[in-house]
């Protein structure tokens, strides 16, 4: 993070024209592939990334299986074509981690004692990236969960706020976050109030980080809408589609 | 009932239909599915499209960069299909290291834009012997419902129609990058026609549950000119010679079919 | 494939003096391995290729065994030292499409529901190429089958036809291969009249591929009457050490 | 009784003392283990150090080499974090490719170093574009008993800190070792503070019974300055925003007593 | 090996100060792990090794056990930093060589058959390579089977024997591996009589190679001596640790 | 009967019979099984054998290619030894990464060569620093019938015997292929003899039963002036000193029989 690049201009813009404290525009649909038992698509930005929730199913291998509860797996993968330079499929040591902590951001949500024995799997493909793709990633993996039936304590929601510029920016994209001070992604279940993933790089004082946080949270709180409505609407096009099959 | 007995009931099903001139899904024999091709898609990639054939979706993004030619073509640039069944797209498919299938499916729509010479290769050689063009196409199946080659295929060609190269100077035996880009230089457009072989009669792009009750498959790529470029028996059963050239025939009309639609859109 | 070296002579011939529609000499010798349940190996030109055949074996690992019939197996594999520049032993995605066409050629010939729950393995080994490896590979695999005694509908056999300097010619070799217009490979089972393995690449209109077909399927016929002769004389010789041991 | 509920009672029992306060092994809610450093162990190592933390026992190697650049960092060294989990340190560990646990783990003491901007990679360049300094931070844990984060943090902190590069004069554009020895530039020191969330309880350190029986894990990295540099939230449970806070401030205190520690040894 | 180096002064010492036949000072620690159930630890020369022991255990993956005797495995890894130029983490094939042989150069010691259906494990890291860490390890590796309670019929110790400018020497290190004439490792069971371990690379001539044989015998002896002793001092320890817990 | 069982008392046999001087297969306990080496039988190929010990077979074929010194031998050309252990050749073999068996095997052949200088490595440089010979010796097993080593070697040695390498000339510090070739420098002739213990008693070229039957096996690598170039033992068993001085003695004789009969063929 050198910071040689402007980011902030005079009227106190950020370089895509956004105020501090304004998420990128945001598009999300629930149930948007037929193999899956759920699935979502979201744009955020330049992002565009699609997960699948296959499950709860028989674990493979089974010795993997848990007898008091659903193992939870989740990968996180970029697409070669989603990045500057073409990446190789191969999962890389960040893929790895962000596959991680993403399971872990969504695993306090799951009832996962419900389907012991079996497996739930989450895939999240990253066909564009342009910063806070571990965010995107956990809100529509959220989704693809609720459109699998799965059943969750809250939904889970993710969004990063950092600095730029010394300014404290919410929703950061890839150029504030590769150019700014800081980065703080964070996973939020905005019923119950609680964080799930938290993550930081770059420097803040304990004080910046307060208000990073808490302004993570309100744009958490705002994605949390678009959730709701997306859901809202797969739920009104299958009763639809229901009712056309009764007609 | 078991999940085999299951599928083996509703193979002979679909196999009795086929049998009598109808499909499960209500197609004719020789119907495509509704076919949608969208491009540009990945504003990151130098080019990109998807593809959906009925429920089967894939992407395709091409990268643009600079590197070797090979040793035994200097003077021309390079290209490499990529495929990858990404576990999202079917409860078969594993994360991990390309499976055969996937593998095949790249190899046969690499053959079919190499043989037809749809991207013309000697226009990507920036210095002869040292610096060329590389072109990576990546396929990403995303929805699997049957008949990925030719949904694969499709998008391959419809991502290279869309791919802008960046225009490189040459100055002192080294590349520059400039600003400009130009259209990826594109002189064939190959289209694969897959039949698959049920109950001894040939059907197009068959979807999925076809693909497991078909005995055989046979992909069959024309270029514009209505040559074959390239030819790919699948699927563990066998074929006629009669068959054989029966699918030809009618792939080549298929093939007329969709390169019209494509040029369309 | 650049035509640009001349491979057709004035008086018609190929680069190796052969005519167009003539085969290259073929040398098969069946039982060939002591530790494989069946073994042959063929010599096609400059290609020597070894196949060898274990099963029907118990299947490991076992989560693959087939209830109601033989899991059928196969691996092309090319020998490091095989080709022009050393071949690195792992195999690439090459050899990975040729083992599973090669099997799906084979697939067909073979009673496989008469061993449910075991598996049948194919291994062939190219120790030199030189052009039409997947064609030789087919028929010495078959070869390797029927002396393990595995219970067939047919022997496959397989051979190619292609285009160089605008004539149709049987079996290319290396040269014609690259640097032809068009290779056609076909496996053919005679008897039943049935093509088990087609692939194709190049350029040839449908009528030029009608031919092509009907060229390889003729090379096939007469590549068939080898595969019999050798298996009759392995048979003849253990005929002979079975009386000598009876003696 | 089955492992599985021997551990379970276990856990219960970890979780009902700190509920009340206490420790299965005695400590206060705020105290480390007995923490021990030493540098210099592996003589042929540039740089080296073995931290114990309680029974968690980590060797830090520093390897120097001269490599490339970055392209879009030319005037800059390099620097990696790798971490292995030999299994002679755990029953649970595996030998093969690192696990996600060994991978998350480097990764967080990565970037402790590089947001904290610990190395002066700067002053690690030797020809710009060309030939910079390479460093290699391998970490590996001898002994899992907890907390592999912090006994990792601190062990390669150390390590840098006993780190000797050689001295290269650039002759014609190559550069060339003298027998000479520079200490490795440090510009700051970063240290990192895991606290466990148990009966909604924070804790720091805690070991490895502690960390099965704890809902979550925070580690936050401070640098010289009293700044935070990293991150990283662990485990399958989660936090309020008020206990995060908490962490942090407490983290703070924490880290200020072992930089003490650290720059007193 | 070019032995363009001088390894023996005039006055017949060695590039370390040794005589031909001394070793290098050894250090050894007996139960330096808490997790492992056996471990060690040894210093010879610049040699840093630890050995630990996992067993007798149940056998993951289960379909390897034996019916009739524990599973002997064992694993010699070098640490990236143990040698001069980093190490990547990725077993060589040397490090799989050497694994096979410290293998079978500790079985015959074990009394295997007492426990079926198990596995043994043992883990060799070399922390910094300073030549023969191939029989340093084994050294260790014995200390850390007898501290895991593992039945023994004999301790088994290593120590190589070679020659360097026209000299046998005993116990080489790095320089006088790599450049010297012959290298000859050799572990040995004291009181069976019995060598379980020996390779040799270089060039030396029948009798030159029974006295290295011999040399490197005497060695083990030597190294014997330090084994039983660092075990001795564990039992003590043990012994005061129990009784200040009784007290 | 479990075909463990079987093979117990099958190795119960084999132990009794050399208890009392005899082998299952005829031979006395001194003798090899009938030994043939062909080479020259992979064109294409710049040298290649094939060795077949009994019903062992062995084919094994030289690369060469021009490549990179290593740095610490910057006048010197390069081999390389690799193994491959096919699963056409036992049921016991199985495709994927080398064996720990296959990676032994390779080794004590590439031990024998190089440590009696077999290849004259120094006339193998052609730029010094820059540009040598690398040759790529490939083992490839195609029947496993037991003494996989003294099979591997023999057909190691006799298809370096046979190899011709293409003549380079240096040009402005490049190299240019010409259309000569010269023999490959072969300046020694090490023979691997392996022996195995069974019943306390030695036995030279143990096929497979008698591998199975045995406590250790002991190769030893003779050169040309009968000294010693490389040893190892295998197995899980021991032996005496008097046993491998015995053993040394037996192999080297048996090496001088079969150096003569390589070079008479």
């Amino acid at each position: 993070m050198s910071g040689k690049i402007r980011l902030i201009n005079g009227n106190g813009l950020r370089v895509d024209g956004r105020r501090p404290n304004e998420l990128r525009s945001i598009k999300m649909e629930v149930g948007v592939l037929s193999n899956a038992d759920g699935s979502a698509y979201i744009e955020q930005g330049k992002n565009k990334i699609l997960a699948a929730v296959y499950g709860p199913r028989e674990v493979h291998p089974r010795h993997l299986a848990l007898p008091d509860r659903a193992l939870l797996r989740c990968r996180y993968h970029m697409a070669p074509f989603s990045v500057e330079e073409r990446k190789s499929p191969a999962p890389s040591r960040r893929e790895i981690e962000l596959s991680k902590v993403i399971k872990e951001a969504l695993e306090p949500a799951i009832f996962l004692e419900k389907f012991p024995r079996t497996s739930i799997d989450i895939f999240i493909e990253v066909l564009q990236a342009d910063g806070g793709t571990r965010c995107a990633g956990t809100t529509v993996a959220a989704l693809a969960l609720a459109d699998a039936g799965i059943p969750m304590r809250d939904l889970v929601v993710a969004c990063a706020a950092g600095k730029v510029d010394g300014v404290l920016v919410l929703d950061l994209n890839d150029i504030e976050d590769k150019e700014g001070e800081a980065d703080v992604p964070v996973a939020y279940m905005p019923n119950l109030g609680l964080i799930s993933l938290l993550q930081m790089d770059g420097s803040l004082t304990i004080e910046e980080f307060n208000q990073s946080l808490n302004l993570a949270m309100e744009g958490c709180k705002q994605i949390y809408k678009f959730q709701k409505e997306a859901l809202r609407s797969r739920y009104v096009t299958i009763k639809e589609e229901v009712e056309e099959c009764l007609r | 009932m078991s999940s085999i007995m299951v599928s083996r009931i509703r193979q002979k099903q679909i196999a009795q239909m086929v049998a009598s001139g109808k499909r499960l899904d209500g197609r004719g024999l020789k119907d495509y599915r509704p076919i949608k091709v969208e491009t540009g898609i990945i504003e990151k990639a130098e080019g990109s499209s998807r593809a959906l054939l009925g429920k089967t979706e894939v992407v395709v993004g091409v990268k643009v960069e600079i590197g070797d030619p090979f040793l035994d073509r200097p003077d021309e640039g390079v290209f490499t299909v990529n495929s990858e069944f990404v576990p999202l797209a079917s409860p078969e498919f594993e994360a991990g290291p390309p499976s055969e299938e996937s593998i095949e499916l790249a190899r046969v729509v690499d053959r079919g834009i190499r043989e037809s010479k749809a991207i013309d290769l000697e226009k990507l050689c920036l210095i002869p012997g040292k610096k060329v063009y590389v072109i990576f196409i990546d396929i990403y199946v995303l929805n699997h419902d049957g008949n990925l080659i030719d949904a694969s295929s499709l998008a391959s060609l419809a991502a290279l129609l869309n791919t802008k190269i960046p225009v490189y100077v040459v100055e002192e035996n080294e590349v520059k990058k400039t600003n400009d880009y130009i259209p990826l230089p594109i002189k064939n457009l190959p289209i694969s026609i897959t039949l698959a072989n049920i109950s001894d009669k040939l059907i197009v792009d068959p979807w999925l549950e076809e693909e497991e009750a078909m005995s055989a498959r046979l992909t069959i790529t024309f270029d514009k000119d209505n040559r074959i470029s390239a030819i790919q028996k699948g699927g563990t059963g066998a074929l006629t010679p009669q068959q054989i050239m029966e699918a030809a025939y009618m792939a080549k009309e298929k093939a007329e079919e969709l390169r019209k639609m494509l040029v369309k859109t």
